[in-house]
C-alpha cells in the first residue's frame, strides 16, 4: 500500500488565520504533502498539549495550501485557538477514507455546528463539476454559521438554520431536509440525490432516521461523516475508534460511511467509546 | 487445502496467526472482524483491574521508512468489570479468544483472572513487559520475586493455560523465560515492543506523549525472530508464540522455522490497505508454501536448527 | 560558515560526525578517506591483543526494507600489533583517531593501550557490547567486575579519554553507565548493534554464518535515541556520544536534542551512492538547520529535555 | 540511492551446469532481479559453507538467465563444483561499479585464467556495437581455457596463450599485448584503445606496467577488474577490500578501476588482505 502520509507528524508554520465566529478559527497552512480528498482528516499535534482529529476542509492545490477550521470545545481546541501566524503545530495524515462522489447525482449537504468543515470539502470539490448543490446548515445560533458567504457565492440553494432563530430558519436542519425531500417526492420520479453530512452523531442519527423513515433506497446513497468518536492512532491500528457492532474503524474504514452501512451498526449516535475504551451514551452538543 | 492448524501445548488453533495484543482488541465486534479474516486466535487487549484511561495524545504513529510504530499507549483499558460485560457476546459465539492481562500485586491477578475465567478464555497472556507501562510495565519483569509470584499465581487460578510474554529489552530473554517456565507458564510469547524514542526536530520535543515509548513493526522483526531461536533452541519442549513484525507469510515462516509454533500480528493492521484480507492472504501464502515444499505446517517449527 | 565544533569532555572535534567502529576502519587508508569527507573523527575497528580472522562469510548483509544491516563479523582484526604499524603514518598526519578496543582480561587492555599510547590516541573506546563477541562481546558488559575493572584498567594505563560503549541489550542501559562512569569513564557511546537473527526461508538456514548477529541502521533509530535521552536524564555531565541509525542530518539533530554530544555513523556508508560526500553534506546541512533556528551546535545538545 | 539488489541473498535453484574445463564449470540461474552491468560481481552464498565474490559472466535478459564461470581453487569453489541442478544457492549484488564502456574507442581485452569471467560480460556488450574486438587471453594450459570455440564467433582477432604451450602461443598475454601495441605504434597515429583486463592481481599489475612503460596516457582507457580481494559485505561498509593508500574499496568503488587509478595505489599487485585485515604479499597464480 502506499504509505505516504501515514507517517509522524508534518511541523507547518500557521500561515493565516481568520476569524470565522467567536468561536470558530481557519488556521491556513502550507498544503505540500498534505493534500486530502473531500472527507479525510488529519491529526493535529500541538506539541506538549494533545493531539485530535480535525477533518480536511480547505484544500487548494493550485495556490499550494490547506486551512482547517476548528471550533473551541474543550483545552485542545481553546489551546490552538490561542496559537498566532508563525506558531507551529505537527500534522499528520490525510487519514480515512473520505467521501465518494456519486457522479450522476444531484447532490444535497447537511451539516450542523462545525460539521460545516468535511462538508465544505465535498462541497468544493463538487461546485466545479455539478449544477445543482443544495446545501443545508445549521448551528446554535448565528455566530455559530461559519462561510456564509463563501457557500452563496457558489449556489443559491442553501438553507441556514439557527437553534435560536438568530439567522435564517428558526429549527432544526432536519426539517428543512424533510420538507426538500417530500416536495421532491411530490413531484415523482426518482429521488436521485446523493446526501453528505456532518455533525455531531446525535445530529447524524437524526439525520439517518429521517432519510430512513422517506426513503431506505436513499440510505446507500447517503454518506455521513463522523466526527464525534475519540482517537489515537488514526491508522487502524489501536482500536480506539471502533463502532460496534460492525468492528469497522472510523480512522481508517471511515469517518465517511453509508447510511447503509450506519444503520447496522448498534452503537451510532449511541455509544462513542472513552480513551479507556469503554463506551458512554453521546451526550448532544453541535 | 493444506492443514494450517497448529498445536500449542494443548490448544490447537485453525492457523498459526494470532491478533497482537493491543492492537483493535478492545471490542468483540472488531477482534470478530479479526477473526472473521482468517486468524487462527486473538489476543485481547492488555485488561487490568480497573479502568486505565492511558497517556494523552500522541500515543501512536507509524515511522513509514521502516515500516515500523511507536506507542505509548499506556495500558489504556476499561479495566477488568466493563470489559467483561463487553466479552460476554463470546459466550454464544466461542471465539478463540486469548485474554491478555497485567497487575503488579498478586491480588489483582488472582481477582482479573477469576473474573475472566467465566469467559472460557483460550489461554491467559500475562503482560509484564509494556514498555511504558509504568509500574504495570517491564518494572514487574524487572523484579524477579514479583514476576515469579504472578505467574504463579496466574497459573493457580487460570482454568486455562498461561501464556507469559516477554521483552527484548533485557540481558539475556531466555533467563526471564526460565522464570516463567519454572513457575508454570504453559507458553512464551516474544517479543513485546522495544524501548525507543522519536523527537520532532522542529519542535525539538519527543512526539510521543509520554516521551518514550515502544518500536514495532518490520524494524524489530530480526530482533524478535532471533529471541524466538533462542527460546526455541533453550527450551524446545516449551511452545512459543514469536511476535514482532510480522507482514507477510514469508515472515510468519522465519519465526516457525525460528521455533515459534504460532505468532502474533500486530502493526501491519496499519500497513494493509484491506484489512480484511489480511488473515485469508497470508494463510493461502502460507498454504502455497507449505505445498511446495511439501512440509506439514509443525514440521516447521524449529526447522533453521541444524543437528 | 557555522561553526559545527562540539565538546566531548576535554576533546574538541571539528565537526559531531564521527565514523563508527567496525565501519571501513580497517586501514590507515580509509580513515583518512573519512576524514577527508568532512568527518569530526573516526573510531577503528575494534583491536585485540592478537589476530582474529572472524567468522566465515556470510558475515554482513543489508536489509534494504528497513535501510538496515545484520552482521556477525565477531571482531575480525589483525591484532594491535599489526594494527600499530598499520596506523603509523598517523604521527606525522595526526588525524583525530580513536582506537577501539576489546579485551577479557586485564592484563590484555594494558598491553593494548600501553601499544596503542605510542599513536597518540584521541581517545579509547572500550568495547564492551559486541553482540558476537564471543567470549570478548556483551558477555564482558554483563559480568560486572569483570567490566568495572577493565574501566579502571583502560583508565589507569591510557593517555587520553576513554570512551566507553554500551549495548541496547540490557535492562535498563543507564545501569551500565552507571559502573562505567563511576569507574572514571569520561563518555558513553550509545548503542551498539541488538541481538538479531535473519533465516532463509528457502534454504530454512540463519542467512549470517554465525547464525545470530547484529542489527544495525534506521531500524534501531528510535532505540538508539531513547538510549541517549536516558543516559543524559540520568548523567547529565558526562559526554554521551550517540550511534544507531544515523543518515542524514535530521538524525543528527534528534541525537544532539536527546542528549549526544556528537554522534557516530555507521551502516549509512552502505546506503550512500557518494561515500566521499557523505560527511560533507550532513555538514551542510547541520549548518543550514543552525541558522535557521539561530542557534549553536552546543545549544542544541539535550535540548529535548523540557524543565 | 536505489537500494535494489543491496539486500539479503536471493536463492536460486542452479537450472544448468556446463563443464568448461576440468577445473572450470558455468552454472546457470534464473537472472531475474539479478541481471548485472559489465564488471559488476555477485556474493554467491553456499548455505552453511561460505559465501564468495563471483564475477558477472554471462548476462543474457531477454532469455532472462545468468552463468557465473567458476574455477575450483579451494573449499567454497571446490563446494560449489560438486553442486547438482536443481541444488539450491544464495545471490547478492550485483555489486560494485563495473566497466566504463569507452564508445569511440576500439578494444582489447586481456585475460589470464579465470580472469576471463568479467572479460566475457564486456565482451558481450562490445560485441553488439563494436566492430573491432581484440582478445587475447591466457593461462597455465589448454585445459584451463574457457569459452573458446564462443569467441571466435565473435572475433577473429583472438590470440590464446599458455604457459606450457599447450595451446596457442607458448608464453605470456602481456607478450602479445606488447607487441600488439607496438605495431600500432610502428603504424603511427594515436593509440584509440580502450584495454579491459582481468585476472590475477599479478598478472593484472603486469599489465599495467607494460601499458605504464608504453604509453602512460594509455592508463587512463586501462580498466582492470580485480579479483584476488577477500570481501564481506559487498557494499563498502565493513572495509575488508580496502586498496592502500587510496582508501577506496574494491567492492564499492571497484571491482574495475582505471590502470590511472591504480597506479596511485600503494598495493595493487603488491599486497592483500588477510580476513583479519592484516595483509600479506599476494602470491602467484592463476
Ligand atoms: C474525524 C473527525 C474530524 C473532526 N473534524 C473537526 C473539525 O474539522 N473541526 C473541529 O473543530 N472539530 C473536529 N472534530 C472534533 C474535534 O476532534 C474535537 O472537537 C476535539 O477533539 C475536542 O478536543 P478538546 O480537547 O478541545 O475538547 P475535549 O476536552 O476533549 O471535549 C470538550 C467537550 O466537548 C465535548 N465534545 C466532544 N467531542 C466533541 C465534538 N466532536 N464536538 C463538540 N463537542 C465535543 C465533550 O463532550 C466535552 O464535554 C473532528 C473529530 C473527528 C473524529
Ligand atoms: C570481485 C571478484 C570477482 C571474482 N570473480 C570470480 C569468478 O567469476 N570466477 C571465479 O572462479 N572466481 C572469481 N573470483 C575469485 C573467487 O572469489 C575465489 O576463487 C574464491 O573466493 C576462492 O575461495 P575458495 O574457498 O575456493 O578458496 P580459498 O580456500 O579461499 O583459497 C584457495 C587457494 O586459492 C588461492 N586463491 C585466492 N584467491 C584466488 C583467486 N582469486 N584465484 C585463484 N586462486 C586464488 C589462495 O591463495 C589459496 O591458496 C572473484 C573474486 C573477486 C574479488
Ligand atoms: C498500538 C499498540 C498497542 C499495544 N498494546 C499492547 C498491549 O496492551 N499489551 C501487550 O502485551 N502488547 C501490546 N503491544 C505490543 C504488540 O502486542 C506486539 O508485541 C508488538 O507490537 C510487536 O508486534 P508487531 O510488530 O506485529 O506490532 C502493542 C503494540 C502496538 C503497536
Ligand atoms: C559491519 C559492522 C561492523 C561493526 N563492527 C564493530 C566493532 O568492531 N566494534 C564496535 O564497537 N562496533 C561495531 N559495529 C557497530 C557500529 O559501530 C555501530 O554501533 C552500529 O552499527 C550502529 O550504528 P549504525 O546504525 O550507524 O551502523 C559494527 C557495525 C557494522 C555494521
Ligand atoms: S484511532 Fe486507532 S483504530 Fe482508529
Ligand atoms: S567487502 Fe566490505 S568494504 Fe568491500
Amino acid at each position: 500500500m502506499n504509505t505516504k502520509g501515514l507517517g509522524r507528524p508534518i511541523i507547518r508554520e500557521i500561515v493565516k488565520i481568520v476569524e470565522e465566529t467567536e468561536l470558530t478559527k481557519t488556521f491556513y497552512f502550507n498544503g505540500e504533502g498534505l493534500f486530502a480528498k473531500p472527507g479525510q482528516f488529519y491529526m493535529l499535534w500541538l506539541p506538549e498539549i494533545d493531539e485530535k482529529p480535525i477533518s480536511a476542509c480547505i484544500t487548494n492545490i493550485e495556490e499550494g495550501f490547506i486551512g482547517l477550521s476548528i471550533k473551541k470545545v474543550g483545552r485542545f481546541t481553546e489551546e490552538i485557538q490561542q496559537r498566532k501566524i508563525g506558531d507551529k503545530v505537527g500534522i499528520r495524515g490525510p487519514f480515512g477514507k473520505g467521501f465518494n462522489h456519486e457522479k450522476g447525482r444531484k447532490a444535497i449537504f447537511i451539516a450542523g455546528g462545525i460539521g460545516i468543515a468535511p462538508i465544505r470539502s465535498i462541497f468544493d470539490l463538487l461546485k466545479k463539476e455539478q449544477e445543482e448543490l443544495v446545501l443545508i446548515y445549521g448551528a446554535q445560533t448565528d455566530s455559530d454559521l461559519v462561510f456564509k458567504e463563501y457557500f452563496t457565492q457558489f449556489t443559491n440553494n442553501v438553507t441556514y438554520c439557527t437553534d435560536d432563530g438568530s439567522f435564517g430558519y428558526h429549527g432544526f436542519p432536519t426539517d428543512i431536509l424533510r420538507n426538500f425531500l417530500e416536495k421532491e417526492i411530490k413531484k415523482g420520479g426518482e429521488l436521485n440525490y446523493s446526501i453528505y453530512g456532518c455533525g455531531s452523531e446525535l445530529f447524524l442519527k437524526a439525520v439517518l432516521d429521517l432519510i430512513a423513515s422517506i426513503d431506505q433506497s436513499l440510505l446507500t446513497h447517503t454518506q455521513l461523516s463522523l466526527a464525534d468518536r475519540y482517537m489515537r492512532c488514526g491508522v487502524g491500528l489501536c482500536g480506539s475508534c471502533i463502532i460496534d457492532d460492525t468492528g469497522l474503524s472510523v480512522c481508517k474504514d471511515g469517518p465517511v460511511f453509508t447510511g447503509e452501512i450506519l444503520a447496522k451498526t448498534t452503537d451510532f449516535g449511541i455509544y462513542g467509546r472513552n480513551p479507556d475504551g469503554s463506551k458512554s451514551k453521546i451526550q448532544p452538543h453541535y | 487445502m493444506t492443514d494450517l492448524q497448529t498445536q500449542i501445548g494443548d490448544i490447537s488453533i485453525r492457523s498459526p496467526l494470532i491478533l497482537a495484543a493491543g492492537v483493535l482488541g478492545t471490542s468483540f465486534s472488531s477482534i470478530k472482524r479479526v477473526y472473521n479474516n482468517g486468524f487462527g486466535a486473538m489476543v485481547s487487549k492488555s485488561i487490568g483491574i480497573k479502568p486505565n484511561a492511558g497517556y494523552v495524545n500522541p500515543t501512536i504513529f507509524l515511522l513509514p521508512e521502516t515500516r515500523s510504530a511507536m506507542n505509548a499507549v499506556g495500558l489504556a483499558n476499561p479495566g477488568v468489570e466493563d470489559f467483561f460485560e463487553k466479552m460476554k457476546p463470546n459466550l454464544e459465539e466461542k471465539l478463540p479468544i486469548i485474554y491478555s492481562i497485567y497487575g503488579n500485586e498478586e491480588e489483582q491477578i488472582r481477582a482479573i483472572i477469576e473474573k475472566l475465567n467465566q469467559l472460557n478464555p483460550l489461554a491467559y497472556e500475562l503482560n509484564v513487559s509494556c514498555p511504558h507501562g509504568g509500574k504495570f510495565g517491564l518494572s514487574v519483569l524487572h523484579d524477579d520475586e514479583l514476576f515469579r509470584s504472578l505467574v504463579t499465581t496466574a497459573k493457580k487460578y487460570a482454568t486455562c493455560p498461561v501464556w507469559v510474554k516477554l521483552s527484548p529489552n533485557a540481558v539475556n530473554i531466555t533467563d526471564y523465560a526460565e522464570i516463567a517456565i519454572s513457575s508454570g507458564a504453559d507458553a512464551i510469547v516474544a517479543i513485546n515492543t522495544l524501548k525507543a524514542m522519536v523527537i520532532d526536530i522542529e519542535t525539538m520535543t519527543p512526539v510521543l506523549a509520554n516521551k518514550a515509548g515502544g518500536l514495532s513493526g518490520k524494524a524489530i522483526k530480526p530482533i524478535g525472530v532471533r529471541a524466538v531461536y533462542d527460546l526455541y533452541s533453550r527450551f524446545p519442549k516449551t511452545p512459543i508464540i514469536g511476535v514482532g513484525g510480522i507482514e507477510t507469510a514469508e515472515d510468519v515462516i522465519e519465526y516457525l522455522l525460528a521455533g515459534a509454533s504460532a505468532v502474533e500480528i500486530g502493526t501491519a493492521f496499519a500497513y494493509t490497505d484491506d484489512q480484511e484480507k489480511l488473515g485469508t492472504q497470508i494463510n493461502s501464502e502460507l498454504e502455497s508454501y507449505l505445498k511446495d515444499k511439501g512440509l506439514k505446517l509443525e514440521e516447521l517449527i524449529g526447522k533453521a536448527h541444524k543437528e
